[in-house]
């Protein structure tokens, strides 16, 4: 999806800020939310595609502000809800409980855990006992396809329609985001490192001697020129 | 509508600020009470995590890759043709590093990697990511003015010089290779190790003797 | 961080909503008092600007537009060479609209009007712009996906109708000129102009009869 | 600049609202705004595109949440300060002021106004007094450059480096809004509508049967091929 999250080439965000002796984690929520999401990772509930579109969804205004584990957090949240884990409104009451000093438990019936072992879905991308044949060659020029599908892509917007070169072919069978985040198929395939000059991404704004390179699906390009 | 401050606005005069836990902080404690009552985690095994990636990962992995690099030419060569394996016989790996591409910086070739995206990192050989890694300014930057940013973060790079920015929207994560500062002949590969840098190796600052 | 609600998420409990007058009201107050006492402005001429655009400016203008199109061929034809020219025989023109471009809706092309960049409209001819003329959603998806905004809000095209959404970046602004409903061969001009809507005039209505 | 008030094709901002009878102002401040702005366009301080410049320079939260008009006040008091007509610092005093009943007067010595009548510059865009021959002809093919300055400009970032057809050609000398807006020069040129298929613009996103017509100054075009 066109959105927020898809930050290449923004203006407006100022000088990047560093702190020194940055900690880890800059609260303990932080920590527990990065923690909890690795645990998630293991449990075969939701897969990396899911997480990361979850955070897309998000109001625009709130992921500008929530923070980085904010964007975590409400992501989980939301497909726990939705997958009928841990709902809503039990966090709610638990939240309003706590005040009150009287936790009561939740109960553990009718709801999608535990998960049975044949709906568990991998988290992540590379499918290392299948093979697949690349259509593109190093040194291939290739067109990025003007793809903006409402949902998951990870087709960066500044990329779109440009040309550029193949410089790494990554021959191993990766998931294609745009369909695993929706869980309607892996459609494993190769992905490439395309390298565009900057003049072609940023016309008028491009650095001398710059060049951008990409990783981006087989499904996200078109053969332009084959190497000679 | 508004309580976030921007540009000096005290916006909302009467938002209080007192003490207020974060939403994220109450909702997070709430949540992980309901997951390991359910046993969908138990609060012991964040705990552990939480510490692994306070107290054990970070950036010294990567120091340590890098300098084996520095030192050992075939261990190099497997580094730069196979990122993970080579990192697997220094006893690294782990989550978020499916495949790993190391890049070499050379005195007219610069490389930096951002993730445009959501903010991809190396975690298993770095840690986790800085916040300006992760900020908004970097990564709608990085991609368009590499050169300037570089810059304002203290490494100017004449124009002679080409810079790759390795945006990482994919499941590839890289990991520069800087060059080795002169006068470092005599050093260990441990004294090697412990002047690399997490800057240099995303590539936004050179190594310093 | 974050005051605002999204997606039910009460992110700030502690948030005190009692009563609070909004920054932009206080701010607004003093700056006025200010620039009144400056000589800038004279706070009375404000009270007449909000009050011409409060009760005498609005859509009505352009359904006489439209009305008289309707009904006065030669009119419509001096009105889609040059718009503001042709408004100006009916006393109407004013800020904002220096240039206008009449565009004409018929059985097979539908025109809609949109700025995608901050919310251009023909004040002069159909007042300020209604709240969702200005809103995220309808900036960003009115040149993406009109047929599905429109049939969203009532109007649903067959694909065999060319939609034209005009992006009004520039100064020129855009008023669509509706179909004329059939059944209304009877009524005089005044009555047509009653059953115009702004709706209609930026393209995602017909006009009813 | 590249930024949120550029909204062409962004995703996540859900249906469209509508409001029945809704008024022409939502609340008393937001008809002072509208109205001081009205009167600002009046005095020569400032043009129509440093208006909308300084709105886009908003933080991209504040943008999204502090409302249409909110914006229009944010971007006059920015402008009102660094031309030393009101001072933040000013408003700033009198809210203290206001809010404890004693209202001391400003010093009207030392600041940006009167404003001498040779320094005040016209708000509006078209310079009737001034002729300007089109390099484009109703049917030329054109390109749009791939510009993406830092400062204002009108040129919106989704028909950038696309072909369409030149439909109208609106033959007036129109300030050009990428140097206007940072008061350095007029560069008065033709304003063209140029349409676009869906298909050029949103790739596998289009829409069947629907065009996109944009007005865009001459200097965002190139030719691509002249009418035959």
């Amino acid at each position: 999806m066109n959105g927020i999250h898809d930050m290449g080439g923004l203006h407006g965000f100022g000088p990047v800020a560093v702190e020194p002796n940055e900690p880890v984690f800059h609260a303990r929520w932080e920590g527990r939310v990065y923690a909890i999401t690795q645990v998630m990772d293991t449990t075969g509930l939701y897969n990396l595609d899911e997480h990361r579109h979850e955070i897309e969804l998000m109001d625009a205004a709130a992921y500008l502000t929530d923070g980085y584990y904010g964007r975590w957090l409400f992501a989980m949240e939301r497909i726990l809800n939705r997958k009928g884990v841990v709902r809503r409104a039990e966090v709610d009451q638990r939240i309003a409980q706590s005040a009150d000093g009287e936790v009561a438990p939740v109960d553990p019936a009718d709801r999608g855990w535990p998960l049975p072992d044949e709906r568990r879905i991998p988290w992540g991308a590379w499918r290392k006992d299948v093979e697949v044949a690349p259509k593109f060659a190093v040194g291939d020029r290739v067109r990025v396809r003007n793809h903006q599908p409402a949902g998951h892509t990870r087709l960066t917007h500044y990329v779109r329609d440009k040309v550029g070169t193949v410089t790494v072919v990554n021959a191993q069978a990766w998931v294609y985001p745009d369909t695993r985040a929706h869980n309607a198929g892996e459609n494993l395939q190769p992905v490439y490192n395309v390298a565009f000059t900057s003049e072609e991404v940023w016309g008028d704004a491009a650095e001398p001697n710059t060049v951008v390179r990409v990783d981006l699906s087989e499904d996200y390009l078109d053969l332009e020129a084959a190497v000679a | 509508m508004s309580g976030h401050d921007h540009d000096g606005h005290d916006h909302d005069p009467h938002h209080d600020h007192r003490a207020a836990k974060p939403w994220q902080a109450v909702r997070t404690e709430a949540l992980e009470s309901i997951l390991n009552e359910l046993g969908v985690l138990s609060s012991s095994r964040v705990d552990e995590i939480v510490a692994y990636y306070e107290d054990k990962i970070g950036q010294k992995s990567g120091a340590r890759v890098v300098a084996r690099a520095w030192t050992d030419p075939a261990f190099k060569a497997r580094l730069l043709a196979d990122g993970l394996s080579a990192c697997a016989e220094l006893g690294l790996g782990g989550p978020e590093t499916e495949y790993l591409h190391v890049v070499e910086n050379t005195p007219t070739l610069h490389n930096i990697v951002v993730c445009t995206l959501c903010s991809c990192y190396p975690w298993t050989i770095l840690g986790l990511p800085p916040a300006w890694y992760k900020s908004s300014a970097y990564r709608s930057r990085a991609v368009r003015e590499p050169r300037k940013v570089l810059a304002e973060m203290g490494l100017s790079l004449g124009d002679d010089v080409t810079i790759q920015v390795w945006d990482s929207v994919s499941e590839i994560r890289y990991l520069v290779l800087p060059e080795r500062p002169a006068g470092t002949e005599s050093l260990t590969e441990a004294e090697l190790a412990d002047i690399v840098t997490r800057d240099a190796m995303i590539g936004v600052a050179r190594v310093q003797v």
